[in-house]
């Protein structure tokens, strides 16, 4: 019943990350970043569509993919805070994609798994691989800034200290995503913990960096209280579909 | 002289001529430059598309867009390969764009101004480029030739899809019609343009013809491009924004209304609408980069340090 | 000894300490902190509702959201200007508030999320401050009184035009409705915990009654916001966000729920959901002016210099 | 009959600078400007909502101020171009401030002594004191910064270089403005020239900055061809506005 309202946070949570990536086209540090980070970008936003369809579909109520993406303001989106937040510099936009691929590997394995869901299942077996990318091309330059030059070193660290504070709500399961988890829909979000912590140690030692103490994680996107940065990126995001009410595009 | 005739014969008799051949100095600085400003243009077309990559109406688009971009980046990664076959970096080639000393397309200092633009550039000017570049597929030039046959394939399949968008427009509503409209009339003439001066006015056309790295004239592939997106716009019921465009029975083509060439040479010289932003933008991004660049570089050495250390 | 008694009986004769009294350490320290924490929360305060000026749905509404947050930025100007009468710089306490230092009021490390919010914090926030703040128009340190009763008059505007906002929502289409009860229940009870902690709790509270810098407990100052504000809610028909909200008959006034105190001093200390990004706003801004500030300086310099030389 | 759209071009000339002078809001180089910035953005938007207005009525399809102001997109904005460039640096955003003002100074100055539009009038004798207050603290500014460090003295020269290609435009008359002039509502725009001249001359002269010559000047804003800039700012604007369609605010 609440199952289709899991699987929006899961597409808002993807959409809303690469929709922050895609803001960097044409602006990365090099040319070849230039061209990995849409690719990073294409593979969220991909994986986004088939859950906001899945989503529509099980709530019956005749949304299109498209509905879910253009029609919901700031209060409706369900992501996690990690994903809403700025691109900063490219640092955090390289950390913040680990994070959120160290998280998303280990869910999409575990969905494969258990998941009852034919159309997750399938989902999962495609992002499983491309969360796999993800965490070797962030992780790679994460290990590269963090043991690069002094500079890059610091930067790597305030990235660390601006964002581990939303590492934590990765693991919350909001009602909805609890619902999901008993009906053997989607994995246990909390039991993922493990997984991700190795990842994030074995690069992090690589690069330098420490794993920070959270005593206040920052939470709240399940239920809609966002940051300040959401409502901008959706009101670009919604501006031509909205003024235009009910086209095709 | 000798090495000048031998070096025609190769060329008349359509060998590919590889980096590692002799050729004439001037055969090597005419495809630097055009290559270059070939990869520069892939760059900073990156920009005017990607304008809208965080407003395109649907996910889909969305998504189609992003792609497209991206697929930009990498022809102009491959030109700037197929550069370095011919001694020079791609550092090199990045300063002299950021520096106003290399050229790219004029075309790309037209704003986008609506979503319509993303079709109609996709259509027209997707569309042009892909008439001068079918040709360089033959070019003489080896690594040239390999390059455009991918970029071609691409093209072509973003120049259908630009079409689709423009036709989803034409069949939408009033609105949407009325953007899609809109935007050919902005893009028209500027694509044009693209091919460059008439015949008579183009400098270095006859050497290039004759190393064949140029296959046709600038308005040889203009007429073709005219010929066929005319009945393009007419299935779309669209209308293109020169009421002398009629069909030439005699010359089995399309006659058009006289072009703009003031308009033509003040965008060339680099005072088109979005010039100075383009260049702005690059630079900010590239400047902006710097230090990722150099860490990436310190971090490079350090793990080789390490490396040799080891062994 | 001696003087400390002397200063009280000019404090409790009502009399007011100006800059230039003699003041014993304590009490100028006290106001040093108060004035100054007082002032970065106008200052940081313009952050949270200056987020909604670039997207006010009337041209009417940008106007006056324009204006308020000007007028928090004048707040703190004079706000400022009264500390520095007590020989603390203004770009002394710059620097405190941008390395975290100095406090600001909690309530501003919460993110503005819609429209709503806007008339919310007119309403509630304002009120809020208000509460506090007219008891220190009778403040014993003079600059400091005099100051408030400008603030006071123009919070009390402000918060008049919140509630109107407030009104309109809730008068207007279903989705403006749910949309200023939504903005109420995110707002209610960090308002409610901007009086501070109990009075068994409070720290500083004696010796500030005593001084007349305080001149009402944290809880007799919110049980007058309760009462004042509970039926102005009811009035636009919206609910406060507390079941255990009711009207006390002995005491003239409304019981509430208890207070989430591990959420008060987690968001005191510094986690509340937008601390970081403030600091980090202002400091930004304040770096990115530096160049600014710096050619003020030698401008006036300059100027300075050609003048003697032309005397 | 053009008389409206003659208005409307002035109305969002008002709207765009002003609301672009708002994007400061809170991040100004120092707490007096803080303050002196949203009094200029709210002079303009003032005028702007008188003008909207008066425009709206003389239009008579029934459109108030904010139909006018928030359901236009890009293309129907009619604002010449230097009002929309973004803000850049301080330098910029005072140097756009005093091409404005010592334009719209003559301009409402001879509007008072012209026009037969008796709201014109009002809004002229109103907007030319507002001008002069902006001529003085931008070109203060201006001053300032040319004649301050090199940094600055640098800054200031970009920004002269940026903008005063949009400097000619200012003085084209549109067909309904030209309509507009032949019926003696509003000045023309060519003859104010001189005036907008002599003011920059001086300031200039003080701020050590020469008055470049331009061969190619930026035009379109007019005819709603405008830089890219344009799109994203009322795309923010409008965003609440547009999610609720016939709402009161």
């Amino acid at each position: 019943m609440a199952v289709w309202q899991a699987i929006l946070e899961l597409a808002d949570d993807h959409l809303v990350l690469g929709h922050r990536i895609s803001e960097w086209c044409g602006h990365a540090p090099m040319l070849e970043e230039d061209l990995a980070l849409p690719n990073m970008a294409l593979d969220l936003i991909g994986s986004a569509r088939v859950l906001y369809d899945h989503a529509g579909k099980l709530e019956g109520a005749g949304r299109s993919e498209d509905d879910l993406a253009y029609l919901r303001g700031e209060r409706e989106y369900r992501n996690c805070l990690l994903v809403e937040r700025p691109n900063e510099d490219f640092a955090h936009t390289m950390l913040r994609s680990l994070y959120f691929a160290a998280f998303m590997r280990p869910y999409w394995l575990k969905t494969l798994e258990i998941s009852s869901d034919e159309t997750l299942r399938g989902v999962a077996g495609k992002a499983e691989k491309e969360m796999a990318y993800h965490i070797r091309h962030a992780g790679e330059w994460v290990i590269r800034l963090g043991d690069g030059t002094e500079q890059s070193a610091d930067r790597m660290r305030e990235a660390v200290a601006s964002l581990h504070i939303y590492v934590d709500e990765l693991f919350e399961s909001s009602d909805v995503a609890a619902e999901a988890e008993t009906a053997g829909v989607l994995p246990v979000r909390g039991d993922l913990r493990a997984a991700f912590d190795a990842t994030i140690a074995q690069i992090f030692a690589e690069a330098l960096l420490e794993v920070p103490q959270v005593p206040y994680p920052q939470t709240g996107g399940r239920a809609g209280l966002h940051g300040e940065g959401l409502g901008h990126l959706l009101a670009e995001m919604q501006s031509v579909h909205r003024a235009h009410p009910g086209a095709t595009w | 002289p000798e090495f000048l005739e031998r070096f025609q014969r190769r060329i008349d008799a359509e060998e590919k001529i590889e980096p590692n051949d002799a050729m004439p100095e001037g055969y090597r600085r005419t495809l630097v430059r055009q290559i270059g400003q070939h990869a520069h243009s892939e760059i900073v077309g990156m920009l005017p598309e990607g304008n809208w990559i965080t407003r395109a109406p649907s996910l889909r688009r969305k998504a189609a867009l992003l792609a497209k971009v991206q697929d930009e980046g990498g022809h102009g990664l491959y030109l700037y390969a197929a550069a370095e076959t011919l001694g020079v970096s791609r550092e090199q080639m990045t300063e002299e764009l950021l520096s106003g000393k290399a050229k790219y397309s004029s075309i790309f200092n037209y704003p986008t101004l609506t979503w319509a633009d993303i079709g109609v550039i996709g259509w027209l000017v997707d569309g042009a480029a892909i008439m001068n570049q079918i040709p360089l597929c033959r070019c003489s030039f080896g690594p040239y030739a390999r390059a455009m046959i991918r970029v071609c394939k691409e093209e072509s399949f973003h120049q259908r899809q630009g079409y689709e968008i423009v036709m989803t427009l034409a069949q939408g509503t009033p609105a949407q019609k009325a953007m899609a409209q809109d935007a050919l009339n902005r893009w028209w003439w500027p694509s044009i343009m693209m091919f460059g001066p008439h015949d008579a006015d183009s400098e270095h056309s006859d050497q290039s013809m004759a190393w064949k790295i140029k296959r046709f004239t600038n308005d040889e592939l203009r007429q073709k491009f005219i010929d066929a997106t005319v009945p393009q716009a007419e299935y779309l019921d669209l209308t293109l924004p020169d009421p002398d465009l009629k069909w030439n029975e005699d010359k089995g083509g399309y006659d058009h209304g006289p072009i703009d060439w003031d308009e033509f040479w003040r965008v060339v010289k680099g005072h088109g609408p979005m010039a100075k932003d383009r260049i702005k933008d690059r630079k900010a991004a590239w400047d902006k980069g710097a230090w990722v660049r150099e860490a990436a570089l310190a971090h490079a050495e350090k793990r080789c340090a390490r490396k040799i250390a080891a062994e």
